[in-house]
């Protein structure tokens, strides 16, 4: 019964363990801390780096080119706005050089807002990641999806993004999505979280977890429904099966897809769902300009305008330079449950 | 070869400063320190999401904000600080207010509208520029400022400060390299407050340099590695390195050793932490000695402030909180509000 | 008869002369060179930095928050990539100061494919500079608009980007959209262009032209038409307004508009002809997963959906790494005449 | 103050290389300089859009391209070069052909199938890391490689390059900070060729620093500046500096002093400046004074070198362009190529 936290943490100690990653590190992933969020404790390859997330992704390049497997933490995905053009390069080794490199590498870094982040613990990357040609990008919403996609990460010949949504990093996962061979919670909290206090001596006890590589390029399907689709990932996915929930009783049935791979991405599940319900909601926390729901919406019109029975509807964060601290700032700018549940219900009812 | 964790001979200085002014800065450090506390205090108890501020760093932070050439305009001193400089601000005349506004996030916050976290002052009447929170930019910013000043004669000058951690983004060399090119060097004061750590993560594993101020000398910059626990000394100490800077318009590298009293912020827990030096009771001490304060008028001036800051932010509870609109003002402005030569 | 890369020279000598700029900076601005296009030639406050783009920005924010008045350049967009933070920085400073300051710099930048530029001096910076909140975003696709958009960014009291097509430097304007106050072809390079050997001396002699302030937010009708509206900016401009001449004898009429404010934009102008038409193409140059024009098409579709007699479209570059330096590679994966006259086609063609 | 453009004393080699590595020397740099001269000629003659490359500073590539511990894996050398590098490729043993392709992006180009410019090599056989145009951030990337040279325990090390005026990029402090950290030090050898030129911008217009490996002094590093004329005297000197990196397993940062021959690219017109020390007649005259190498054979080789490029590229331009679907080929890889340890 783990967190989002601790599934990534496993996810790493198999990495190290039978997958070949030799370098988790990043600023403060190592010893005593184990990452700001508990994400890299007890693991063997963990070391701090200096605080240069620029010198960090050059870094972590460089590990990969010379065919180590590294795994580099962005702190906050907040501070990795300085590396774009080292990001651009890390996607184009392959293609730049006809093929001649390939540049195995594994960003992981925490994302969005919802923990009254303020301007600068609340960004949004998948806009900037899905833009950035030559990575898989992916975002889980469970902590199995993110132990398996960590593990896919892990083994894939190219650099692969892990976005994880940081309001989800203490919440458990759904009945029925354990990770195979997790004890119950209390005891995974004794085998693998540091004790308070000193630790110097302290070695977490991992329980057996099989590889399961959740594949890139498919979604999700959190929950089936007749009449409207709502795309989502991350934090999104539980405010739209929220408000997927609400409608219910009204009678409006939502289908609810959690994309998790955000590039590749699974078209064909989409594709069918459109085609089932003619009526399609995006739903992500980046700025709503220039936004990846509106490369989604492009797509949809491009090839199932006919099927539509509803004009496509994208639900994101506000083009504000950040989200404000104050409760009323932030749900002015970040979609909230609300909102969803009445994008989704003017979709529903919206008449052709 | 020796580290940045090198102990610098703790000083004590050699001049004195008349009692008035002992008194003014021992007075603003018990206020910059009460007045952390009491954000702590606020988060902890629910009035605000996050913590981080400067508690242990007041002996510099102090005379710091006395020396500034405060005003509006490159005439003026430009600050680029980091979100431990709320005693800075304070020292120059900031409401201890606005600090706890901004930790409340009322609409009433003069630095942000409730937007930024605490410890994020922006106050353009004196020149101080927002402090943001991605590490180091700051350093980026600072020629520019320092190319003004240079323009408009006077004695202003930029002054930079930022942690020892962040010496490692390109930006701390930015600011060396934009400073000292050959004939248009810069009046900037380069400051690195040095508290051994970044975070979790010690800055003796991180750093080759013996000292992080040693940086400069490749620049032909002067350079000084000082203790920042004694206000005293390190008023003596500012004043000459400014008055370099004031007078020869070129750049100095300051780093100055300096406590983490209560962690990295309150993701941290934002606990007193007992082993490191506190600036505080040793210059309590000091003016003791010297006769200046009773111990009984420091206990008093203390209970004074900690009741006048405790009501305050009872105040502050009850401050209105920004309306959900709040959030589309500012993105683009009408008036160009920095635009001083032209009578602004 | 200006050239595009004489009118920016010109409206920064106006800048310089009469509205306050006090410093035109990047790498090998100054003299001799002037910029590796001559844009900056023969002015007065132009100076070399040092080749560090974070500097550059830095310290042009630095600079505008203290009431100077700077245009910095990035030689090529190509090497913005690094600044991002510090382009987001300057656009947050005015909102997350609460409007406690602003900050009025002006960058500006060589963007697009064309010139044979291979991966690295090729890219375009229009998807990118479009997620920024609190830039103003422009590009011209005439001398004319080069000229007066870049006086209306210099006296913007917000950051402002200029992104000039590189393709279109040295093109010189159609008839009838002079600068007013601009000689003939050969004067004017005799007047403001540097002569080839030794420029010690030399000092340019500026023809008076006047404010001409093109306002952000208004684009411009290159050509109207009724059948099917583009969409497009920049280099684009030229093709897309010679498919129209290529389609005008099949008796397809194409209404060209020229965005050229990308941020912000003339939603009016398009709504106009989008109602007009029904039919819209949207071309730009960048890649294509989360591409500026999607954003337009999101706008379309939430906003025009009933009036659209086709799905509206995109062209933009292939989702690739860069621009490769072969011609073919080029030609695969930036949008071509042919191409957008084949997509205008099926768009006026298309029955619903 | 000096400046960066303070002359390095020209130094010639006290210790002297048998007479076959000297003609082998000139037979790579004569070699190296008609390529050079040959892709200048192709682009100008429209077989190319743009030429970059490194006339004028073959006296440092050849002996470092012959120095290097070549080949696959972290038990060899990985090479991070800039565009000015064709000559420590060809020293190794990379055809010369191969540039000519590049240059004409020919689809049987192999360092970039016609995608990158001239003077972009890749060659990951010989862990020649690609060539990127964007200035100074292979120096981000050489502690990545550095730390698997150490971890793998051999001698390989990490060979960085780049210019004079790229140094103001964060990136090279970034590589000197990760190379130096205390008890984590890396086998990176940072390399500045300074040409006193970053495009039309004058070194000494630039840079506060009297010479630019004076920056690595604060990080503990080793550094050096040296003329990088006499490919006898850099030889022995970069001989020891890579022995003490492989052998200490510690960084080292060497400035080394050359030419640009023909300005700086294309874009600048690439003709001969004749202004600036042409270290190729240098050494064939201390050649000659050794009686190493009669006028007649030099001649001769050169011209038949002449011939044999020229007719190269005579070649090159009939074979086949890359077709546009190639365009999207190697977006992902699905192989791992770089995973040497299983068995690549
Ligand atoms: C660019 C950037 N990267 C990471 C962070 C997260 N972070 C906040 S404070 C901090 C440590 C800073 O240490 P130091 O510079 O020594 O300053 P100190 O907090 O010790 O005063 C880090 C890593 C950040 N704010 N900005
Ligand atoms: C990040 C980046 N900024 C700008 C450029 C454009 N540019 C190419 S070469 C060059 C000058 C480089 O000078 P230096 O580092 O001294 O190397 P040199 O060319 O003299 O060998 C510049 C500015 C670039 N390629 N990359
Ligand atoms: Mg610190
Ligand atoms: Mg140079």
């Amino acid at each position: 019964m783990s967190t989002m936290v601790q599934a990534v943490r496993m996810a790493l100690h198999v990495g190290e363990d039978r997958l070949g990653v030799t370098d988790i590190f990043g600023e403060d992933v190592g010893a005593p801390l184990g990452g700001v969020f508990t994400a890299t404790q007890g693991l063997k390859t963990t070391w701090n780096s200096p605080l240069d997330e620029r010198g960090l992704i050059g870094t972590a390049i460089g590990l990969a080119l010379a065919g180590q497997t590294p795994v580099a933490e962005i702190q906050f995905c907040d501070y990795a706005f300085n590396t774009i053009d080292l990001l651009k390069l890390a996607g184009g080794m392959a293609w730049s050089s006809g093929g001649d490199w390939n540049c195995p590498l594994v960003v992981m870094t925490p994302v969005g807002s919802g923990i009254h982040g303020s301007i600068y613990h609340s960004h949004s990357f998948d806009a900037q990641a899905t833009r950035i040609p030559g990575w898989k990008v992916v975002m889980p919403s469970t902590p199995r999806d993110a132990y398996g996609l960590m593990l896919s990460a892990i083994v894939d010949p190219n650099p692969v993004m892990v976005l994880i949504p940081k309001a989800l990093m203490r919440v458990k996962h759904a009945a029925g999505e354990e990770i195979p061979g997790e004890p119950d919670e209390r005891t995974l909290s004794k085998m693998i979280d540091a004790p308070i206090g000193d630790r110097s001596q302290w070695v977490p006890q991992w329980p057996a977890t099989p590889d399961l590589f959740i594949p890139f390029g498919k979604a999700r399907m959190v929950r089936e429904g007749e009449h409207v689709t709502v795309v989502c990932y991350g934090r999104m996915v539980r405010e739209c099966t929220a408000a997927a929930e609400i409608l219910a009783p009204e009678g409006i049935s939502v289908e609810v897809i959690d994309l998790r791979s955000l590039h590749p991405y699974d078209w064909p599940m989409l594709t069918a769902s459109i085609r089932k319900t003619g009526r399609v909601l995006y739903v992500n926390e980046d700025t709503e300009i220039t936004n990846f729901g509106e490369h989604l919406i492009r797509r949809t019109v491009d090839e199932l305008f006919y099927e539509l029975q509803a004009p496509p509807k994208l639900l994101a964060g506000a083009h504000l330079p950040g989200i404000g601290l104050a409760d009323n700032l932030e749900k002015a700018s970040v979609p909230q449950r609300d909102g969803i549940v009445d994008a989704l219900r003017a979709l529903a009812r919206h008449e052709p | 070869m020796q580290t940045a964790t090198a102990a610098i001979p703790s000083s004590t200085s050699k001049r004195e400063l008349p009692k008035e002014t002992l008194l003014q800065m021992h007075s603003l450090m018990l206020r910059a320190r009460l007045l952390e506390e009491r954000l702590i205090r606020m988060q902890k108890q629910g009035d605000g999401y996050f913590w981080i501020g400067g508690p242990g760093e007041e002996a510099f932070n102090i005379p710091f904000g006395m020396l500034v050439h405060k005003g509006q305009g490159p005439e003026f001193d430009y600050l680029h600080l980091h979100y431990r400089s709320n005693a800075v601000a304070l020292a120059m005349g900031a409401d201890p207010v606005d600090f706890m506004r901004q930790m409340k996030n009322t609409a009433s916050d003069p630095f942000s509208r409730g937007r930024n976290f605490a410890g994020h002052p922006s106050i353009r009447k004196w020149n101080l520029v927002p402090v943001s929170s991605p590490i180091e930019v700051q350093y980026a910013m600072a020629p520019g400022t320092a190319i003004a000043n240079k323009r408009a004669g006077g004695k202003g000058i930029s002054i930079v400060t930022g942690g020892d951690a962040g010496t490692a983004e390109g930006e701390f060399a930015s600011c060396m390299i934009w400073s000292t090119r050959p004939g248009n060097e810069l009046p900037v004061l380069m400051v690195v407050t040095n508290n051994q750590f970044g975070i979790s993560t010690p800055a003796a594993t991180q750093h080759g340099e013996q000292r992080i101020s040693d940086r400069g000398k490749a620049f032909g910059m002067r350079t000084a590695t000082i203790d920042g626990q004694d206000p005293e000394y390190v008023y003596f100490q500012l004043q000459e390195v400014m008055e370099y800077v004031r007078r020869e318009r070129k750049p100095f590298l300051l780093e100055v050793m300096v406590s983490r009293l209560y962690g990295h912020s309150s993701s941290s827990g934002a606990n007193f932490v007992g082993d490191e030096f506190d600036c505080l009771p040793a210059f309590e001490k000091k003016l003791e000695e010297r006769g200046y304060l009773a111990r009984k008028d420091a206990d008093d001036m203390r209970a004074a402030i900690t009741q006048e800051y405790l009501e305050a932010a009872k105040r502050v509870r009850e401050e209105a909180m920004p309306p959900q609109e709040d959030a589309f003002t500012h993105v683009f402005e009408e008036t160009n509000h920095v635009a001083w030569k032209k009578g602004n």
